[in-house]
């Protein structure tokens, strides 16, 4: 395709989003009986939004140039007094594979939630919200300008609070989609002054504009100038919009909200973890590459390398001590993002995308096919209340066993191939940090097996009573009724995990060609390779052998059985607790919090009243003395009078906080006045 | 005559200027008005298979002088507890908005007294005003139906404002002016001066209807007169006027009517455009012929609706102004918009059509009140 | 018309002290209300007096008015809606007698 | 021209003097709309057509009416007995300082030398170019104000609304 084409492309864009928005807010006015129609309206917008986003993806892979094509469309919003806000839409390799994969990804889930959720009676509110989310996730993914692209950003954290709580009757909900929300916003904080400081620097929020002024393209410049704490100001700005990312992206210290938000409905879950909200800080990072690149050296990358490195094997261990089957894929999108931050901060562009790609398929895979798992097990999550799914459920294992060997990191699986570059970018970058994930790469096949022994092998024991382990957090909405035998699901939620589990298959053979089409040279180092494969074969070998060793030789009986790890005591404990840190926040943070505001209220107490009460004390104190010193009868009612005057004067003071309004705002012109004074006099 | 004009100095061509319209609308209109109520008491009665008045002279013609005679020379009833000035000043000041609109109403091709470039904006201004007369009657005569009257009156008048100032937005689009005589001046030309009205266009036409149903209900005429339902609240704020000021409210209701319809009028029906009217002598005469034709017509479509059609009760009176005239006059600033900007014709008028109607059907589906309880009877069944 | 512009600013000045006093005197709730849309009334002829004699070809002081008429006009309806709650609940829109937050 | 700045000044200051002197809360109002008309034709004397219109149709015909509403709703309907005490209790603090700062306004405007400037050009500005600023240059300030009076009508009825709904 040609320049030209491209650049009217680029201009259209703005449709992809506009079909899921258009068909969200129509919906928002449907009544709450339009179930069919609601939801047909939602996949048919989704449909024409893949096919755009497909179009754009395949005019940009006929470009054939070496070099990146990269188109752009700049316009004018509005005008402020003198300045002017700019909008602007992007057509790239990075945008076109990221909005085909959304609406692609998005597509399919939306047509496993109408099965999902076909029992719920707010159905239409959640395809309206489902439908601003895939929009607000495209739009995020098309814009050419950090201020479009912090308005979707922050228009996907909404939706994203809407969608967790949907359930917001129950209290775990409500509380999850507060603390998504709070969360993300800590981290959207930093974003945000990053975004500012960008501005305050180049003058521009457009990142690529036709005449190189554009945020990103003035990185290089900005590499020379002085930010803050030693940094140059693009390393500064980058850190700033990591912090964002990594409360968008649920890294480290910010990740607490992502498996609390288990609480949605699962394609929601499919949805979050897969294609739009924890891929919005991982893409955003890679929009913003240039500015993490700029100054080599800096301690930036490191940063986020060792980040990614920690969130990643953190999250695979507690992922092991796990009983939840959403909780333990929760967990796992945590530890593959920070593959893919490290990914990223390892300095390789392509890995982390790549692997952002490829996982979402087979993340939405999986979650998808829990979903189906819970809707054939009559709303049960706890993995000790199921097993031998494989034999009222072929069709979704089936295809949960391929998304569980992509998400392994099996061979010829997507999965291995992303992983693989991932783990090959850091071995050239840190053999620490290289080590460490290697581990996480061995848990993370350890923890699926074991997920899969757990549900699909053995027995049904969805008889058995309910333990009361704390851990059954049931979707008590609907047909709440347990213990029938599990079924298979409909065609339309298992029809979207079989089509997902051919694209878990097959991405992975294009993992060379991406970077090519990202238009990075290299990859081809044979520096390291053959270690790298070797033990990431290795490892997955082991967790695999391990995880059968454990669950699959003898497979659980009962669901009060103990899990076999439990051996373990205290460290399983310790991670099935989540290494304690909500518990940790909980001691620190909130606790802090509540220290302060009781101090604060001591304070008033104390002090702010303690001094008007002694100063009454203190009077009182002085007529008891000379009460009891002098003679009461002589001068008895002189002191009275004056302990009286004294405590007037605590009296009066204590006027002064009148709670008249009028004697603030009196207060406040007899100070106007004196200024006034002060103006005239000098 | 013109070199006699000519050679005056300019301070008497400066008071001439400002008195000769005075003169005129405070001459002709109260004129109008006393007719006004002839036409009317003879039209009622008509409708309700009656003669009318027919004592004063031929045909009752000097009814209105009659019933001026008479007003005058009733004693004046000042309730003893009254706020005796705020009664006062009530009546006087319900007369003296409702003229001060005419000063930009034009009654024929370049004759308006001010040709203010806010003139539809004045308009509504000084009408919202005339609720504080009915309030200040109504509060001062320390009744309770009074009171209860002129809430009734500030709250219908508040409510109506709204639609009617969106409904004149949307011609105020059209035109791309607030001057009445420029909103007149849009719609000459044409066939015979006919064919440019803007009541002759989808928004036009809705925006005329809203426009009178918002005009009416702001001069309490039947059927929106709540604030003086006689059944429920005696005569509303004006329950304890009797003798000249019960006739200055009347005079200001009256002026208030005829002026919205002057304005109406301007505003749809091509103000003083008609086939022959334009320029010079005799084209202005027949302009103003035009204009005084169609204002008689609008104040008879007045009466007929006020013979024929029964009252409405508060709730369909502030249900209708904010469910169905608002959103529909907002529609209708919408419809302006489609019709602007789409430039072929045929497609604007299909267009704007089809999105009026299919609004307005939404909408009276929605408005529609069903969950109303049956009304019982309890001593009639 | 050639009255100078100080007369303008005097008069504003006065309103406004007038405003003030009603503001800071009166008891009742609604007129202190009202004391404060005299004041603001005066801010605004002051802006309208100084595009009329400085910046005659401007638009930003209409503009500017505009708002500032928008935004007395929501204030003194959250004003008045304040006043008809505290009415509810005091029985009363005497200021004085609203003391709960007193120290 | 000067004659019609006198009268209408003497309108407004009157006003405004009654509308905070009066005794019956309906009386003041009265006199606060008397204000608002002479403010208004201090407009049109300046020639701001618009904004006298604006004033007009704000003041007197919202803002006046809804203190008219919010008299009666705090009042026992018909039966009008004044205030007891009309004055507040630190009413001398309030008079003073209202002295003050008329004396200094007064004194600054002599100082400044604002006496003598004379009015500026003709040319008027036309309502369409003030439409054509609000929604060009004062687009944002003018989509703020929407959402402010949006958030403030939604304020005002939750506020009134309040106790109903508690009573329920």
């Amino acid at each position: 395709m040609d320049h030209a084409a491209l650049q009217h492309l680029a201009q259209q864009q703005w449709w992809i989003p506009l079909f899921p928005l258009v068909a969200a807010a129509i919906q928002s006015l449907l009544p709450r009986g339009q179930r069919k129609l609601s939801a047909g309206l939602c996949i048919v917008a989704m449909g024409v939004s893949c096919v755009l986003a497909l179009r754009a993806l395949l005019a940009t892979l006929g470009t054939g140039h070496h070099e990146v094509e990269r188109v752009f469309f700049n316009f004018t919003w509005f005008h402020f007094g003198t300045t002017q806000l700019d909008m602007g839409l992007i057509l790239d390799p990075l945008t076109a594979a990221m909005a085909a994969m959304v609406s692609f990804v998005g597509f399919w889930i939306f047509v496993n939630a109408t099965g999902y959720m076909a029992d719920d009676d707010n159905f239409t509110r959640f395809f309206c919200f489902l439908s601003l989310f895939a929009a607000s996730m495209l739009g995020l993914v098309i814009s050419n300008n950090l201020l479009l692209l912090f308005m979707c950003w922050e228009l996907v954290g909404l939706c994203s609070y809407l969608l967790i709580g949907f359930w917001y009757f129950k209290p775990a909900a409500a509380a999850a989609m507060k603390k998504a929300f709070i969360t993300t916003r800590i981290g959207d904080v930093g974003f945000f002054l990053g975004i500012l400081m960008l501005y305050y620097k180049t003058g521009t929020l457009n990142m690529y504009t036709a005449d190189g002024n554009g945020a990103l393209q003035q990185a290089g410049a900005l590499a020379h100038v002085a930010g803050w704490w030693g940094l140059s100001a693009a390393s500064t700005i980058a850190f700033l919009l990591f912090i964002g990312a990594m409360g968008k992206s649920a890294q480290f210290p910010l990740h607490v909200w992502l498996p609390d938000a288990m609480e949605g409905p699962t394609p929601v879950s499919a949805l979050i973890h897969a294609a739009t909200m924890v891929a919005a800080g991982v893409f955003m990072v890679g929009r913003m590459y240039p500015l993490f690149t700029a100054e080599p050296g800096s301690w930036v990358m490191d940063f986020v390398m060792w980040i990614g490195c920690f969130t990643a094997v953190f999250s695979a261990t507690i992922a092991v001590a796990q009983f939840d089957i959403k909780r333990v894929l929760a967990y796992s999108t945590c530890s593959q993002l920070g593959f893919m931050v490290m990914g990223l901060g390892a300095g390789s562009l392509v890995a982390g995308q790549f692997h952002l790609l490829t996982h979402a398929f087979f993340k939405a895979l999986l979650f998808l096919g829990s979903g189906c798992v819970i809707i054939g097990t009559h709303h049960e999550q706890d993995m000790r209340k199921m097993g031998g799914l494989k034999k009222y459920m072929p069709i979704t294992f089936w295809c949960y066993l391929i998304g569980m060997l992509a998400l392994s990191g099996v061979p010829p699986f997507a999965g291995f191939f992303s992983k693989d570059e991932i783990l090959l970018e850091t071995f050239r970058r840190s053999k620490a940090a290289w080590g460490l994930a290697t581990f996480a790469a061995f848990l993370t096949a350890f923890y699926m097996t074991r997920q899969m022994f757990m549900v699909f092998a053995g027995k049904w024991r969805g008889g058995d009573q309910d333990h009361g382990d704390g851990h059954d957090k049931h979707d008590d909405h609907g047909h709440g009724h347990h213990g029938g035998e599990p079924h298979e699901v409909p065609w339309n939620m298992w029809l979207p995990i079989a089509v997902l589990s051919v694209f878990a298959i097959g991405l992975g053979f294009f993992s060379h060609n991406y970077g090519l089409y990202l238009g990075v040279e290299g990859g081809e180092a044979a520096e390291g390779k053959a270690i790298v494969m070797g033990a990431s074969l290795t490892v997955v070998a082991l967790g695999l052998l391990f995880g059968w060793l454990i669950y699959g030789r003898k497979t659980m009986e009962h669901a009060t059985d103990e899990d076999p790890l439990a051996a373990m005591g205290a460290l399983f404990t310790f991670l099935n607790r989540k290494w304690y840190i909500d518990e940790f926040y909980e001691a620190t943070v909130f606790r802090f919090t509540a220290v302060c505001a009781v101090f604060f209220r001591l304070f008033d107490k104390l002090v702010v009243d303690g001094i008007l009460h002694a100063i009454a004390w203190v009077a009182w104190a002085i007529s008891q003395m000379f009460r009891w010193l002098g003679d009461e009868f002589f001068i008895n009612g002189g002191f009275d009078s004056g302990c009286e005057t004294v405590r007037l004067g605590g009296k009066t003071l204590a006027t002064l906080q009148s709670g008249r309004v009028q004697n603030y705002f009196r207060v406040l012109s007899l100070g106007a006045a004196i200024l006034l004074l002060i103006y005239f006099f000098t | 005559m013109r070199s006699w004009f000519a050679n005056a100095p300019d301070s008497i061509l400066l008071w001439v200027s400002i008195a000769v319209p005075i003169l005129f609308i405070v001459s002709v209109f109260p004129g109008i008005f006393a007719y006004t109520t002839l036409v009317e008491r003879k039209a009622l009665g008509r409708i309700q298979n009656r003669l009318g008045p027919n004592r004063v002279g031929r045909w009752g013609i000097l009814q209105p002088i009659a019933d001026g005679l008479k007003l005058l020379t009733k004693e004046d009833i000042v309730p003893r507890r009254a706020d005796a000035f705020v009664h006062f000043l009530a009546p006087v000041l319900a007369v003296i908005p409702s003229v001060l609109l005419f000063a930009v109403v034009p009654i024929g091709l370049g004759l308006v007294p001010v040709d203010l470039n806010i003139g539809i904006l004045f308009a509504f201004a000084i009408s919202t005003a005339s609720v504080l007369a009915l309030f200040m009657g109504g509060w001062a005569s320390r009744n309770k139906f009074s009171l209860l009257g002129a809430m009734r009156a500030v709250a219908q008048v508040v409510s109506y404002e709204v639609p009617m100032v969106l409904s004149a937005v949307a011609v105020v689009m059209a035109v791309g002016s607030l001057s009445t005589l420029a909103i007149a001046k849009a719609q000459s030309g044409g066939f015979l001066n006919v064919t440019r009205w803007f009541v002759f266009r989808p928004w036009g036409l809705v925006g005329f209807v809203l426009f009178t149903i918002g005009a009416m209900a702001e001069s309490a005429r039947t059927p929106f007169d709540i604030p003086e339902a006689e059944s429920e609240i005696i005569a509303g704020y004006h329950t304890e006027y009797s003798g000249f000021k019960f006739a200055l409210f009347q005079l200001g209701e009256y002026l208030a009517s005829i002026a919205m319809a002057g304005i109406t009028v301007t505003m749809f029906l091509g103000g003083y455009n008609g086939p022959g009217s334009g320029p010079g002598i005799f084209g202005g005469l027949i302009s103003m012929f035009w204009f005084f034709l169609k204002l008689a017509c609008m104040i008879v479509l007045n009466i007929w609706i006020r013979g024929t059609w029964p009252r409405v009760r508060v709730d369909q009176l502030m249900g209708f102004a904010w469910k169905l005239l608002l959103p529909m006059a907002i529609v209708n600033i919408i419809g302006v918009g489609f019709w602007h900007y789409i430039t072929i014709r045929p497609l604007a008028w299909v267009v704007t059509t089809l999105w009026l109607v299919i609004w307005f059907m939404v909408l009276t589906k929605l408005a529609a009140t069903e969950n109303v309880a049956p009304r019982t009877y309890r001593y009639a069944s | 018309m050639n009255i100078p512009l100080d007369h303008y600013l005097m008069l504003s000045a006065f309103l406004f002290a007038i405003g003030l006093c009603g503001a800071l005197a009166r008891k009742n709730a609604i007129i202190v209300l009202m004391g404060i849309e005299i004041m603001f009334n005066a801010g605004i002829l002051n802006l309208i007096v100084f595009w009329h004699y400085r910046y005659f070809a401007s638009v930003t002081a209409q503009m500017f008015a505009i708002f500032a008429i928008s935004i007395a006009a929501a204030e003194s309806a959250i004003g008045l809606a304040l006043v008809i709650a505290v009415y509810r609940h005091y029985k009363s829109v005497t200021l004085d007698e609203m003391t709960s937050l007193k120290g | 021209m000067e004659l019609i700045f006198w009268i209408l000044s003497a309108i407004t200051v009157l006003g405004a003097i009654l509308a905070i002197t009066l005794r019956n809360l309906i009386h003041c109002v009265l006199s606060l709309i008397l204000f608002f008309l002479g403010i208004a034709g201090h407009y049109f004397l300046l020639r701001a057509d618009f904004i006298a219109a604006v004033q007009i149709l704000i003041y007197i015909g919202a803002v006046a009416v809804l203190m008219l509403f919010a008299i009666m709703l705090t009042r026992h309907v018909t039966g009008d007995e004044g205030p007891r005490e009309v004055l507040g209790g630190k009413w001398w603090a309030g008079m003073g300082t209202a002295v003050i700062i008329a004396g200094l306004l007064w004194a600054i405007i002599r100082k400044d030398s604002l006496a003598q400037t004379l009015p500026a050009g003709t040319a008027a500005t036309s309502v369409a170019e003030i439409g054509k600023a609000l929604v060009a240059n004062w687009v944002v300030p003018f989509e703020a104000m929407a959402v402010l009076l949006t958030a403030a009508l939604i304020g005002a009825v939750v506020i009134a609304l309040e106790e109903v709904i508690r009573k329920r």
